[in-house]
């Protein structure tokens, strides 16, 4: 049983470690590849959890989730970058190492906000303290960068903390139908988000969404 | 309730009423150095309209037909509520005085709507005034009642008679001095006297309750002028026998007692139309829009004997 | 089967045959005369179904032992689609259910006016949909359902309000009918979360008697709540200005429903918070709601007196009688904190019987204008006159409904008014505070209100029927088809019945005092085997109006024998009326409702503010004007002193706010993430 | 205090009707010539004096017949009293003057010297209006003197109400007009619909010379010459205007008043 834990805490940590690196870096297709592997990595734990717990309707949600977050949604946001060939994200509205700094500073707040709620977990300690952290490292990413791509991707990875802290917390008591629910709604919002980018793309002749101020009356 | 009380009460009702305003008219001709009609004139006028012919304006419906038979009926229902002779009157089952106040407001209302039917301009003037004024004086007139009803603990006409009866400092309670006053302005702005409204005059454009009945004939005029004069002996009697019920026969009263009540009740009577009497000689016609401030003169008297029923005792 | 389910299976088969009445109506919209006929026939046979329903209940005391049975189970925790047919329920459910009745029937002759030109399957669907929703709302059983009930209604009736959108004022009233019950929802919807937070659930049995166990200050929070988010559907004074403007746009069968029942809503609400829920209550509750209903009667007669458009003086008078009502309900309050529940079911059944008469007369008087309106196509009493001639049993009707509603004796307005005489003046002896000088001034103020309430229909009875036709609409006005008059006459029935026999009435209200109050009051107040009514207390005053009725009969041959004795040969002349010998009277010399309301409008100058402006044209010299235009109007002192300068800051404040809509995504996101942080923070 | 003083003068005054006609009738003003005589046996042959100085023509002598003198049109103005040589017409200082058909008016043939009075109405009007009467006046033209005489009725001295009878503001309760003044070609649509509007029975009363036969004004194309030519008149109180004695004399002899009270007195 413990093995299972300290599995889990080290994938959990992995995943924290993925956050950060995505926030730092600026490159689009690399964003992309760090969010398949942290969803692989999410999709291990639930593996896990659900192996540990024998609970089979998890294995249904890790499936889900290799199948939609770690193939589907990345060949569809690698598509979308060919169509647009833009690469680079220019310039965020903070710099690499005060970005970090304050991704140090949400960690922080995650695992203090989160420790009165450890004593939830039964496989893996502070899980998660993991998951609100990429949470709140996921919203900072989306103020943080102007193009709508690498905004749906700290969308997709904020949900990813959501189903994280399902799995490792309740993943016995959250009823499949939420998780479902979840799951649908975070590929039809993908998908929208898709559709919007290409719109900006269309109107602007570049995804900066700070141009949208213009539609102001 | 008893017939035979009934009818007496009924038959008193009807003779007294024309009686009553014929001496307050012979009265004021006196005190105007004149010797003026009889003070059974006004018994030979109602006679003569009953007999005389009816001409009705062709824009009248069935209302104008109606309507005087409502206020007649009306007055005279109101004048077997109220206690003139023996205590407990004979339909004071059917009504205290709310009821009482209830079947006036009747009988004005479709007095009124007998004014506008002709479709004459008088008549619409009379309707305004008469529904306005008594609106005005309508919470001076609820609040006097309230202040004596509250100290009967009842609504009841002969109940209120029976308490002011059986404590005679009752009468000089400043409490009910002040309702009195109260309500002997409500009776003059209720009865059109001199300082509302001048029975007696021929311009129709100062006139509030006459300029309803200009349109009215032969016998629809007699039973207006009849409930008229009966809605103004209900009203005084309604003053003397809750303020001054000296004299009132108890419920179980004989012949005798009975007597004494009657010849108590005609001296209350006089002296009350001897009071109204001075007031309309000595007064003349106020302005139509200074009567609100008389009648709010009269609210205030009316709380302020409110609220003397518990500052004093 | 015992009462218990036959009151409920018929109860359902009322809702159902609203619920077949929306859907017929809608379904037969081409075929109007078969969407009128269906529609409103099944509204008529669930209005008939609920009557049943509701007074066998009320009738046999099931109401107290009723419990809830689901309408229809619920997938959402807490919610829980629920009915409860108690006493305070079935008896507003019977006053919809009546109305209901006589509307639909009404209703069946005058949509005849929309053939053509309007949908009357569409106004059948939303007519069917108002009477489903106002019959949930009082028989709701849980806090969720009676919301969505009360939503359902006021989008219904906006609807039906705005159903003659072409015209700007409608869709004006409709806006802001809709914007003022949202406000008024907003308030319930705190109110009831507030209660949820003390009791846990949102079943109204778990709310029973929850003020005692809640603490003051939440319990003073809940009550103003729910006074405001009522007050704004009953029409009580500071909020009333919806009501003047909705009811006359709306077509005339609803507004006699909305006038009917709409507005009881908002008294069952109040009554049901401060009777049911919130326990024994402080006295300055009751002392409110006293002060309120009678500034509510007195403003509201007295701005009904001022209006020349026939249905505006009906909706002023709906603000008034509400004033009057609340004015029981306030007296009773007062009386349940002193302690005296004799009293405060006294002052609560006065309170309640005059809801049940005024939903009977003002609706009867809403179907008089409407039928008017049928006839005549216009609702400005300046241009009606002489309809007594041409429209002769809608003036009878209208007339009832006159004297029921100016309160005189023997119809149902005076018993119900002389009730709450009773109660204000037996509650002069209940304190020794200087409170109690409270009960015999608001008396003074309903003598006032109902002298007023007088003059106000001898004007509108008046101008309307009496005199001379003054517009030729008027003049070439016919009377209105069969359904109408049968509706008006059911109305004027019931109207005579509830005032000639108040005590078979007092009968159903004893389960209903008995569930708020504790007491029984229906043997106390009925003497002489139900002919007299008494005020209570021994010697306290009776009245009995079916007695005054037989004595007005009994009177009768005094005159008849002097008319017998002297007037025999006496004939009688149709000749013109007397015009001081002028070349004849025309219409327009008549007496108008401005100039009939001319000198109360001087009196009350203070609050009325007229103003008159008289523009005149001339061409050489100013003594020959050749046109003169007068105007004159009251100013509306709601609109002007408190909801305009309310609507400028509101708009100031919303005109500052826009900045924050800079229309920059990361903005919005920064907002979003900064509030996230700040809570995480300050809920460390 | 106003009412103090106000009651006892009032108390201290008594009453200041006359007693009239229970008590005898103040005397007229010597300017008041009172009711005419004509004796036609004095006039000379063919002397027609009066008839030249006439303003009204009142004096007529047809060539074959005696003189005539209508007081209807009469403004008693004596001019006639003062032309005539032999003292033919001569002023009685009668104030009773009231008729009831316009015919008595006319003085000079051999029974009537002076003028047959008034008589009572006819037994069903007598015994409706007897104690109740009111009139409406209605003022058709003319100069208003009459209509001052009238209202004099009403003042203190006179105290017209002790007989029951009233003047009131509306036809409808009227039982009577008291017409005044020629009959203007512009009164008269009112006069008709003034009468229509009162109920039946109704009786008319003409006051002055105006009222009876067109006064100063006769013959003038504006002027109907009187009340008698639109309306049936009951009673002609002739006088120009009329003493309030006259009037108030024709009015309680109609009534029947007179005797009742003449009796009293013997």
């Amino acid at each position: 049983m413990d093995i299972g834990s300290h599995v889990i805490t080290l994938m959990a940590a992995l995943i924290l470690v993925v956050q950060l690196l995505m926030t730092a870096q600026r490159q689009l297709p690399t964003s992309i590849r760090l969010f398949a592997i942290q969803s692989l990595l999410l999709a291990a734990i639930a593996a896990v959890v659900a192996y540990y717990h024998n609970a089979s309707h998890v294995y249904i949600v890790a499936g889900l989730t290799l199948a939609g977050k770690v193939f589907f949604l990345p060949w569809l946001l690698n598509r979308l970058v060919q169509r647009i060939q833009i690469h680079q994200e220019i310039e965020p509205l903070f710099n690499a190492p005060t970005s970090m700094l304050i991704c140090g500073g949400l960690t922080l707040l995650g695992y203090v906000v989160a420790r009165p709620f450890t004593s939830l977990e039964r496989l893996g300690n502070n899980t998660l303290p993991v998951a609100l952290t990429l949470l709140l490292t996921g919203f900072f990413l989306m103020i943080n960068c102007r193009k709508a791509l690498t905004q749906v991707l700290a969308l997709l990875t904020v949900e990813n903390g959501v189903m994280l802290a399902a799995v490792a917390v309740a993943s016995y008591g959250m009823p499949l139908v939420v998780e479902l629910g979840i799951f649908f709604d975070v590929l039809v919002a993908v998908m929208v988000l898709g559709i919007l980018v290409y719109r900006i793309r269309e109107t602007f002749a570049s995804m900066d969404t700070s141009k949208l101020n213009q539609l102001k009356g | 309730m008893n017939l035979p009380a009934l009818v007496l009460q009924l038959l008193l009702l009807l003779l007294l009423a024309p009686l009553v305003s014929g001496v307050i008219k012979n009265w004021k001709a006196k005190l105007q150095n004149r010797r003026g009609p009889r003070p059974w004139q006004v018994y030979f006028d109602l006679a003569k309209f009953l007999r005389k012919d009816m001409v009705i304006s062709e824009h009248t419906s069935w209302v104008f037909g109606f309507a005087p038979y409502v206020v007649f009926l009306s007055a005279l229902l109101t004048g077997l509520m109220v206690p003139m002779v023996h205590l407990p009157a004979p339909l004071s089952l059917f009504g205290g005085v709310l009821a009482v106040v209830g079947l006036l407001a009747l009988g004005r209302f479709f007095l009124a709507l007998g004014g506008l039917d002709p479709a004459s301009a008088f008549g619409g003037m009379g309707s305004s005034r008469e529904m306005t004024l008594s609106a005005i004086a309508e919470p001076a007139l609820m609040l006097a009642i309230f202040t004596v009803a509250i100290t009967a603990k009842s609504t009841d006409l002969s109940q209120m008679a029976l308490s002011t009866q059986s404590a005679t400092w009752k009468l000089l309670n400043p409490a009910h001095v002040l309702a009195f006053a109260a309500m002997f302005v409500v009776l003059l702005a209720e009865t059109g006297r001199i300082p509302v409204d001048n029975p007696a005059t021929h311009l129709e454009l100062t006139m509030i309750h006459e300029a309803m009945l200009l349109e009215y004939s032969g016998r629809h005029l007699a039973f207006m002028e009849w409930g008229a004069s009966v809605k103004q002996l209900v009203l005084m009697t309604l003053l003397l026998n809750v303020f001054f019920p000296i004299g009132l026969a108890g419920p179980g009263a004989g012949a005798a007692a009975l007597g004494i009540s009657l010849l108590a009740y005609l001296a209350k009577l006089l002296a009350l139309s001897a009071a109204v009497v001075v007031v309309e000689t000595t007064n003349a016609k106020l302005r139509l829009f200074r009567v609100p401030d008389l009648l709010s003169a009269a609210f205030v008297l009316a709380t302020l004997a409110l609220l003397s029923t518990f500052l004093f005792h | 089967m015992n009462m218990n389910d036959f009151s409920a299976t018929l109860l359902t088969c009322a809702l159902g045959a609203y619920v077949a009445g929306i859907v017929g109506a809608l379904l037969f919209q081409r075929a109007e005369k078969l969407a009128n006929g269906v529609g409103f026939g099944l509204a008529a046979a669930g209005g008939v179904c609920g009557i049943f329903a509701c007074a066998s209940s009320l009738a046999t005391g099931a109401a107290t032992a009723s419990q809830s049975f689901a309408l229809f189970p619920s997938l959402i925790p807490y919610v829980r689609f629920g009915l409860r047919a108690d006493a305070l329920g079935c008896f507003f459910g019977m006053v919809v259910s009546l109305l209901g009745v006589a509307l639909s029937i009404y209703s069946l002759g005058y949509v005849r006016g929309y053939y053509g030109h309007k949908n009357a399957g569409v106004l059948g669907a939303f007519f069917n949909l108002l009477l489903l929703a106002t019959t949930l709302v009082f028989l709701a059983d849980n806090a969720f359902f009676f919301l969505i009930a009360w939503e359902l209604m006021a989008l219904s009736a906006y609807c039906l309000v705005s159903f003659e959108h072409e015209h700007a004022e409608t869709r004006n009233a409709g806006v802001l009918f809709f914007i003022m019950s949202h406000l008024g929802t907003g308030c319930l919807i705190l109110g009831f979360l507030l209660l949820f937070q003390a009791s846990g659930s949102y079943g109204f049995e778990g709310f029973h008697a929850l003020g005692d166990k809640m603490p003051a200050a939440r319990r003073n929070v809940v009550f103003l709540l729910f006074l405001i988010g009522f007050g704004v559907k009953a029409g009580m004074v500071p909020l009333h200005i919806w009501l003047p403007a909705a009811h006359p746009v709306a077509p005339s069968n609803v507004s006699a429903l909305m006038s009917g029942v709409l507005i009881k809503t908002g008294i069952y609400g109040l009554a049901r918070v401060c009777f049911d829920f919130l326990g024994t209550p402080p006295n300055w509750w009751g002392v409110t709601v006293l002060t309120l209903g009678t500034i509510s009667a007195v403003l509201g007669v007295l701005y009904a007196l001022m209006e020349h458009d026939l249905k505006r003086l009906l909706a002023y008078h709906s603000i008034e009688n509400i004033g009057i009502i609340l004015m029981g309900l306030g007296a009773a309050l007062m009386f349940l904190h002193s302690g005296h529940p004799v009293l405060a079911s006294l002052a609560l059944i006065a309170g309640l019987y005059h809801t049940l008469n005024h939903a009977v007369f003002k609706a009867l008087l809403f179907l008089g204008a409407g039928a008017v309106l049928h006839a005549t196509h216009t609702r400005n009493m300046e241009d009606l006159g002489g309809l007594a001639k041409r429209m002769r049993w809608t003036t009878l009707c209208f007339l009832v409904g006159a004297v029921a509603i100016s309160a005189l004796p023997p119809l149902n307005g005076f018993v119900s008014e002389w009730l709450t005489y009773q109660s204000l003046l037996q509650g002069f002896g209940t304190t020794t505070s200087l409170i109690r000088l409270m009960f015999p001034l608001s008396g003074a103020m309903l003598a006032l209100t109902g002298a007023l309430a007088a003059a106000c229909f001898v004007k509108a009875f008046g101008v309307t029927f009496l005199g001379q036709p003054r517009g030729d609409h008027a003049r070439q006005a016919r009377e209105v088809p069969f359904p109408m008059l049968l509706g008006q006459g059911i109305l004027v029935a019931a109207c005579v019945f509830l005032g000639l026999f108040p005590t078979v009435f007092l009968k159903l209200f004893d389960p209903l005092t008995r569930q708020l109050t504790g007491q029984q009051l229906s043997q106390q107040l009925t003497m002489a085997d139900g002919l007299v009514l008494s005020g209570g207390p021994a010697q306290g005053g009776t009245v009995s109006t079916p007695g005054i009725a037989l004595m007005l009969l009994c009177l009768l041959p005094v005159p008849l024998t002097l008319w017998a004795l002297f007037a025999r040969r006496a004939g009688t002349r149709i000749g013109p009326t007397w015009d001081c010998g002028q070349r004849g009277l025309t219409p327009q010399m008549q007496y108008t409702a401005t100039g009939f309301s001319k000198p109360l409008r001087m009196i009350f100058k203070a609050l009325f503010r007229p103003r008159r402006e008289v523009q005149r044209e001339y061409d050489f010299s100013p003594y020959f004007t050749t046109t003169l235009r007068f105007e004159s109007h009251v100013e509306e002192v709601f609109q002007t002193r408190i909801y305009r300068p309310l609507r400028w800051l509101v708009l100031r404040a919303s005109r500052r706010l826009r900045a924050l809509q800079a229309g920059s995504l990361q903005a919005y996101l920064i907002y979003i993430f900064v509030t996230l942080l700040a809570l995480l923070l300050f809920a460390l | 205090m106003f009412v103090h003083d106000t009651l006892l003068n009032r108390l201290k005054r008594g009453c200041a009707t006359m007693a009239y006609p229970a008590g005898p009738a103040p005397a007229l003003p010597e300017r008041h010539g009172g009711a005419l005589r004509v004796e036609a046996a004095k006039c000379q042959a063919d002397c027609a004096a009066c008839v030249a100085v006439c303003p009204t023509e009142a004096v007529t002598r047809p060539p074959d017949r005696r003189v005539a003198l209508d007081l209807g049109r009469c403004l008693f103005c004596a001019e006639c009293v003062k032309a005539c040589p032999t003292g033919a017409i001569t002023q009685t200082g009668d104030h009773r003057l009231a008729v009831r058909r316009r015919e008595d008016l006319v003085l000079g043939e051999a029974g009537n010297e002076q003028l047959r009075l008034a008589g009572v109405l006819d037994e069903k009007l007598r015994r409706l209006f007897r104690r109740s009467l009111k009139l409406r006046q209605v003022s058709a033209g003319g100069c208003n003197a009459c209509e001052a005489d009238t209202n004099v009725l009403g003042t203190i001295g006179w105290d017209l109400g002790r007989f029951g009878i009233q003047f009131v503001a509306s036809p409808r309760h009227a039982d009577g007009l008291l017409i005044t003044g020629p009959v203007s070609k512009n009164m008269e649509l009112a006069l008709q619909k003034t009468y229509a509007a009162v109920p039946e029975p109704r009786i008319v009363i003409a006051v002055g010379a105006c009222a009876i036969a067109g006064g100063p004004f006769v013959g003038h194309p504006q002027v109907h010459n009187g009340a008698g030519v639109l309306l049936p008149v009951d009673l002609f109180i002739p006088g120009c205007p009329p003493h309030p004695l006259t009037i108030l004399d024709g009015l309680i002899r109609l009534l029947g008043r007179l005797e009742e009270s003449g009796r009293k007195t013997g």
